[in-house]
């Protein structure tokens, strides 16, 4: 009996299996479709999944196969178990936004010694890992642009905080280093602690921003550079009752922070077009498997668009300011 | 007093705790964040309530992590649909009720072991739930505290935990079904010879777990404008961490509702995400390590009970 | 009466095909996502089907296998140990600290994480032999404070990385097309499975599962033999930590969540009674070999990833409900046929 | 008061087979109002099952069930009660983590779920039962605190106060002091007086003619015969239970005791309440211990084999003092003890029979921890031979022996020890009539080789046919040693501290 119904459900299994590989077949089928995989931080980041809509865009003006997949959480050793899943099924090239660039660029390495292109978008890896880096801001843009908001509504002096997604993210980190660098020009910008990691989880990020401000009474705003960050230090500030006391900015999804831009506990998020980002990067990877964008290349050509490439960084654009007065109308 | 020592020493632990607050760092007491604390920690009373039957009646559930989740997001899609809070509840409580309805038909009617059924049900709600959802924030919106204003939100929530605690603890003690749990959880063959069905109360008993879970996730769904599929909580964990500490004994048969709610306090009191910690200068990262001790203390304090009474 | 020379009850052979269903199971599985995962080019074979794929199948899923290894001896005991992924990450923190905070050479703060590790199952030994703790409870304790107590020393955000490629290679390297720690596994898998099957300590490991008085009375001592399995959890459990921190290259309080629910799977999906008593080592490598290819090649065959962990919780109850229904059915027919045999008139009562 | 025609309860023809095991094959059985019906059998002859069928725990494959005449399809344990039937179990059937008055409430209040539970109703109800009974216990105190004559006082409080028609007792003496039975009886005799029936399943044939009006011998599921009890006598009993006239012939005692084995200088311990025991064991000598249960003969047992270890006096063995710590110690040093709970101490049921033998030896027979099948095998053959186990083979499960080879089993892992002391407790308990004098002969055999036998029995006639002397023990301590042909009525008198001769009470 028991011998029965493992047999059929192994039966079932291997139907499943073989069904589904017929479907599949051309996909995998190593004809000139070039295979593009993308590893997004979190797939169920808004900020990726927006990129990710892009990204489809360009795949399907391309012809090229776009495979999309990533962790459901921050999670480093998934990401290269995905990484080393790909390099195995050999697709033509990998794109990746690190959570971690030490622990993802060696499964790089391997790719690149077996020929799979690889380039790094949002969040970098090691430079030897990947041939370029498709930069959605400059750090200094990016930290100028929220330390410059930020003495703004907070009248150039009192404590403040930063929310990151975690202590190891590459992009996260070299921006803390930017903000430190232009708070020179504020001397009475306080920053009370040191970053506090979220893990990218919208929860975690709420609890941080509770903890902040039960131990810095005067904290006067909170700065979160991940995107789950900012509403979810928004939603502490309200249930806080401290709206208005404490203010909120960062870098946020203009579609997640609109009720709170609008309720005032949000006075700005900034951000730069993620869907162009998706897009973007699936072009260069396209390009660096067609052959046509090589290393050392100064500019890169989409349509009648051209990016400027900044040695091996390849610059998306500048960040916009998103607030009560232009957020709604954006709708990403 | 001596009879339910162990819930009182709990209790004893909390009050010392409360008191050392209220001299060292009044402004824990500040209403607004003890309630937003109070009340995100009011789902997982909730749970401990049921967690709290299951395991006097010998049985264990760490699958209630899962369901909350799935039920939490079922919820809230049904919420961004525009379906009123009143629909919504029985729906998510009926769904925890039929995840419930299948642990305990696999534990009481195959007579398979509750930790691995529930062990493995745990892993199936939650990898469905994430292949279908992928992680992506579900909108409540409107939805957020029942629509009514923060304040009042919070106080439904907390109230209805108390009333369902009350109404629990009370039925527990004083109604006839309450005292079946206890006779199956000490003695299952004995309960059959005396004329009840344990099969059958085991089954309600994880029936009732999943309804509360169902519950609880909808009552914390509604706590934000956005809800995250999270089916890797911890929840399970949690509630029974606090069943044990409140003194109920994972061998079945022993404890009561008042103990597991200070166990539920006394762990939200020290937690990561409460102001205690940071008002009494020890540093927000320690919370998990003392909640750790607590527990580890509770275990051992009964374990040197009963190794004293032995003698 | 039951004669004295009935053939032996089928108890033993219904165990050994235990595990030969499973490895249908996994066969079933391996050829399915062969055929659903690999592809041929003209550059080569790529996916599923390749050496490569394995290894790192190997590579991803070596760290549950080493906790599922020495979790089947305290299950066999009738124990559990929830403990074993927080101590797995709390040994790799004091590695990280005595590596990168007290400049330690890199033997010496391995060591000293073994050294963790067999302190941390020393714990949870001593409470449950010597307060007579039920273990459930007492590594439900030690579990929340181990990971408690990385937290606290991380601070809930350090993390110790970019360690030397003389440990990397540990978990990075290959030799002989075999990743290292693959050999490291085998090594660990050949040891506790002599343990379990050829030694009197693992003799005493099922009866101490079957009845724990019992091999008291036998003049075994238990408590001995217990913290032998939980000091051996925590250590393997420390060697699992060091194997994931060579291989991510980085150390996190976050190691490690969860992978004391998937030891516990793998061992009982491979035939250990949660009770105790009975069960095998190789029946757990082919739990924990059957979850691994699910889990992963199912990637290889584009199907989505967490469909595996679906297919393992239903695979987990039909096994258990597998190993049920046999005596529900035995009774139902003993009732039909001695409902038969009723029918025949009763033989006088004497009076 | 109802027609006296029809009888309380009538059984007719019921069977009932467990996995193919016939335990009932069609008992015929009755009871009428205001009687006490005595069921006799040996063990496995079918009484608990017949029981547990009465009270509805099992479902019979066959046969009827009539009370008071009228025909009932079906029972459970929740309609027992609704039939007015109530049953005191042998191993008291109580919750351990609740309040006597719980106990007792949970019992005998109505099933229905939603009622409040009236807790000084309780309280004052047990407070009552107890009263009557004559036992002094809180209401109040936890079940699992009681000791277990206690717990079966509550039991007799609960079968008192079910207001039943048919009250079932299933060796409610077996764990009784004699104060403790007196209550019972008393009890028993004021339920027939109320026009009560009891079924009444004992072993101890004087209670049954004390107490019984009628009784009913089982033999392998099988009723061999009903009788009044002033029609039989206990040899005609002893005969029906037996199936054949049997005198017990215990193999003889040849008096050749060797050098001092075990010598004691007033042991104690205070955990158990063994209190300053002196005796003496040789070679080759068997020493039976005899006394009531409660009497700390067991904890003695324990004592010696280091589970309980002793905190005063002397243990010496082969004239060197020892301390005796745990069980590795008792083994290393050649002392050997075969548990009273065979199922629970004795044998590991799960495990094979060769498994179970080698338990005790594995230091010996496997040296450096390493398995060896083949030893180990031959090892259990042997054995098997030896004492003759009726098994198929040594990878036999030691569940599927009957009891008396499961004791032979326990006995060969002890054997296997080459032990110089080898004490039994309980050595036949529970064992037929012919595995029972096989291990008599064993016994004597091993004494004659010059093993040390110390013998804890019950069994009166044992303790007399075997030992060559008899210690009797009373509340933890040793109170006189007794030569070997003594007879019953001294033993007896000692271990119930009458002044009787020889006695030193």
């Amino acid at each position: 009996m028991k011998r029965n119904l493992m047999l059929l459900l192994a039966a079932g299994l291997a139907l499943v299996a073989c069904s589904k590989s017929d479907s599949n077949a051309p996909s995998g089928g190593g004809d000139k479709k070039p295979v593009i995989a993308m590893l997004p931080k979190n797939k169920a980041n808004a900020y990726f999944i927006s990129c990710s809509k892009g990204a489809q865009d360009a795949a399907t003006a391309l012809g090229v196969d776009l495979r999309f997949d990533g962790p459901t959480k921050t999670d480093p050793s998934m990401q290269t178990q995905i990484v080393e899943g790909w390099i195995n099924q050999g697709v033509d090239a990998i794109a990746v936004a690190a959570e971690d660039k030490a622990s993802l660029s060696t499964a790089l390495k391997k790719a690149q010694s077996k020929g799979i292109k690889v380039l790094s978008y949002d969040a970098d890896v090691l430079p030897d890992a990947r041939t370029f880096f498709v930069n959605q801001a400059t750090p200094e843009g990016i930290a100028n642009t929220l330390v410059d908001e930020a003495a703004r509504i907070m009248d150039g002096k009192g404590e403040f905080a930063i929310i990151t997604a975690s202590l190891v993210a590459a992009n996260q980190n070299v921006w803390i280093a930017k903000i430190k660098e232009r708070l020179a020009k504020y001397p009475n910008l306080k920053l009370v602690t040191d970053p506090l990691p979220s893990n990218d989880d919208k929860d975690q990020a709420q609890q941080q921003a509770a903890t902040i401000m039960n131990a810095h009474p005067d904290l006067k705003l909170i700065m979160a550079i991940c995107t789950p960050g900012v509403p979810g230090a928004a939603e502490a500030v309200k249930q806080a009752g401290k709206v208005g006391k404490v203010h909120v900015i960062g870098l946020g999804l203009p579609n997640e922070n609109k009720d709170y831009v609008h309720a005032g506990v949000t006075d700005s998020v900034v951000l730069w077009d993620t869907g162009k980002l998706g897009f973007l990067t699936v072009q260069v990877a396209n390009a660096l498997v067609k052959g046509t964008l090589k290393a050392g290349d100064k500019e890169f050509k989409v349509g009648d668009t051209t990016y400027k490439i900044d040695g091996d960084n390849i610059l998306l654009g500048e960040p916009t300011i998103f607030n009560k007065a232009n957020i709604d109308k954006y709708d990403f | 007093m001596k009879k339910h020592f162990r819930e009182w020493s709990v209790a004893a632990a909390l009050g010392f705790i409360l008191v050392a607050l209220a001299v060292f760092a009044p402004p824990f007491y500040h209403p607004q964040p003890l309630l937003s604390l109070v009340t995100y920690e009011a789902p997982t009373l909730i749970v401990a309530v049921g967690m709290a039957t299951i395991i006097i009646c010998r049985q264990i559930d760490i699958s209630v992590g899962s369901l909350f989740a799935v039920c939490g997001v079922c919820g809230a899609l049904l919420l961004d649909r525009g379906w009123p809070c009143l629909a919504v509840l029985p729906v998510s409580m009926l769904l925890g009720a039929l995840m419930g309805a299948i642990n305990g038909g696999l534990v009481a009617g195959l007579g398979l072991p509750s930790i691995v059924v529930t062990l493995a049900t745990m892993v199936t709600w939650a990898e469905a739930l994430r292949w279908l959802r992928q992680g992506v924030l579900v909108n409540v919106g409107h939805a957020q505290w029942f629509g009514f204003t923060q304040g009042e939100g919070q106080l439904t929530i907390v109230i209805t935990a108390l009333v369902i605690l009350l109404i629990n603890a009370v039925g527990l003690r004083h109604l006839a079904a309450g005292r079946f749990i206890y006779a199956v959880g000490t003695n299952a063959e004995a309960a059959r010879l005396a004329g009840l069905r344990p099969r059958l109360i085991t089954f309600l008993m994880f029936v009732r777990l999943g309804t509360l879970t169902g519950l609880a996730a909808f009552l914390a769904a509604v706590q934000a404008p956005t809800l995250q599929p999270k089916p890797d909580n911890g929840l399970e964990l949690k509630a029974i961490a606090a069943v044990v500490v409140g003194g109920v004994a994972i061998s079945g048969g022993r404890g009561n509702l008042w103990g597991v709610f200070c166990g539920v306090l006394l762990l939200t009191v020290v937690s990561p995400i409460s102001p205690a910690l940071v008002y009494l200068g020890i540093p927000s990262y320690w919370g998990k390590a003392i909640q750790g001790a607590i527990i580890l203390l509770a275990v051992v304090a009964d374990g040197w009970r009963a190794r004293k009474q032995k003698f | 009466m039951s004669s004295p020379t009935s053939s032996p009850p089928g108890w033993k052979a219904a165990r050994r095909s235990h595990e030969f269903i499973l490895l249908a199971v996994l066969m079933a599985e391996w050829v399915s996502f062969y055929f659903a995962g690999t592809h041929h080019t003209s550059h080569g074979t790529f996916g599923f089907g390749t050496a490569d794929a394995q290894a790192d199948i190997l590579r991803h899923t070596v760290e549950i296998g080493l906790l599922a290894l020495v979790m089947t001896p305290i299950i066999l005991t009738g124990g559990i140990d929830l403990s074993v992924g927080s101590v797995m990450c709390f040994s790799e923190i004091v590695f990280g600290k005595l590596w990168r905070d007290a400049h330690m050479p890199i033997p010496i703060a391995a060591t000293g994480a073994l050294l963790t590790g067999a302190a941390a199952g020393g714990l949870n030994a001593l409470l449950i032999t010597w307060l007579r703790l039920p273990p459930l409870i007492v590594t439900l304790g030690t579990y929340s404070i181990f990971r408690g107590l990385a937290e606290a020393v991380t601070r809930g955000a350090d993390v110790f990385a970019e360690f030397p490629a003389s440990f990397t290679f540990l978990g990075e390297k290959s030799w002989l097309g075999v990743p290292v720690q693959v050999y490291v596994f085998v090594v660990v898998a050949i040891a506790v499975w002599l343990l379990v099957h050829r030694t009197t300590w693992g003799r005493s490991f099922r009866a101490i599962g079957y009845a724990p008085e019992g091999t008291r009375f036998a003049g075994i001592p238990v408590e001995r033999r217990l913290a032998l399995a939980y000091v051996l959890a925590g250590t393997v459990a420390a060697l699992a930590g060091l194997i994931y921190a060579s291989r991510l290259n980085q150390v996190t309080a976050a190691d490690g969540t969860g992978y004391e629910l998937a030891a516990i799977t793998a061992v009982v999906l491979g035939g250990t009674s949660i009770f105790g008593g009975s069960g095998t080592v190789h029946g757990t490598l082919l739990g924990w070999v059957a979850v691994a290819v699910l889990s992963e090649g199912l990637a290889y065959a584009n199907l989505p990833r967490e469909l595996g962990g679906m297919l393992t919780g239903v695979l987990l109850i039909l096994a258990l409900s597998a190993s049920i229904l046999p005596k529900v059915l035995s009774n139902w027919r003993a009732r039909r046929h001695t409902g038969t045999s009723t029918s025949q008139p009763p033989p006088p009562a004497s009076t | 008061m109802s027609a006296v025609s029809a009888p309380l309860l009538a059984l007719r023809g019921i069977a009932k087979s467990f996995a193919g095991v016939r335990a009932l094959r069609g008992v015929d059985f009755d009871l009428q109002v205001g009687e006490v019906h005595a069921l006799l059998g040996e063990n496995g002859a079918g009484k608990s099952t017949l029981i547990k069928v009465v009270t509805g725990a099992h479902q019979p494959d066959g046969g009827s069930i009539e009370i008071l005449g009228q025909k009932i399809e079906y029972l459970s344990p929740a309609l027992t009660r609704h039939y007015g039937i109530s049953c005191m179990y042998q191993q008291p059937a109580l919750f351990p983590d609740l309040t006597v008055a719980e106990n007792i409430g949970l019992r005998l209040e109505p099933s229905k779920p939603l009622r409040r539970v009236d807790w000084a109703g309780r309280r004052t109800r047990a407070a009552d039962l107890l009263k009557r009974i004559g036992a002094n216990i809180s209401p109040e105190s936890e079940v699992r605190s009681l000791s277990m004559p206690e717990q079966q006082l509550v039991e007799i409080a609960c079968a008192l106060g079910s207001g039943a028609r048919i009250v079932i007792m299933d060796e409610p003496t077996a764990s009784l002091t004699q104060k403790e039975q007196h209550l019972l009886f008393a009890v028993v005799r004021d339920l027939r007086k109320s026009g009560v029936g009891v079924i009444y399943i004992s072993h101890r044939l004087e209670e049954i003619f004390q107490l019984a009006d009628r009784v009913t011998v089982l033999r392998d599921g099988q009723s061999v015969g009903t009788n009044a009890v002033d029609d039989i006598n206990e040899n005609k009993l002893i005969q029906l239970m037996v199936g054949r006239e049997v005198s017990h012939i215990y193999p003889p005692g040849e008096s050749a005791p060797g050098e001092v084995v075990l010598e004691l200088r007033g042991v104690g311990c205070k955990a158990s309440g063994v209190r300053g025991v002196t005796l003496q064991v040789r070679a080759g000598e068997i020493l039976g211990l005899a006394g009531l249960v409660g009497a700390g003969r067991t904890e003695l047992g324990r004592v010696l084999f280091g589970l309980t270890p002793a905190d005063s006096g002397e243990i010496l063995l082969n004239g060197k003092p020892v301390a005796v710590t745990s069980p590795q110690d008792a083994v290393n040093r050649g002392i050997a003890y075969v548990p009273e709970d065979r199922r629970r101490h004795g044998v590991i049921l799960e495990m094979p029979i060769a498994h179970n033998m080698t338990m005790a030896i594995h230091q010996r027979i496997f040296p450096g921890t390493w398995l060896r099948f083949g030893a180990e095998r031959q090892l259990a053959l042997d054995y098997i031979r030896d004492l003759a186990v009726k098994t198929y083979g040594p990878e036999a499960p030691g569940g599927s022996l009957s009891g008396g080879n499961q004791q032979k089993v326990s006995l060969a892992r002890w054997l296997a020890t080459k032990p110089k002391l080898l004490i039994l407790d309980e050595p036949t308990q529970g064992v037929d009539v012919g595995a029972k004098s096989e291990i008599h002969k064993i016994v004597r055999r091993l004494a004659k080789d010059g093993l040390a036998v110390l013998m804890i029995s019950s069994d009166l006639p044992e303790v007399l046919g075997m030992s060559d002397r008899i210690g009797v023990m009373r509340g933890g301590e040793l109170v006189s040693i007794l030569p070997g042909h003594s007879d019953a009525h001294t033993v007896m008198a000692a271990a119930l501290g009458q002044r009787g001769p020889g006695g030193s009470a």
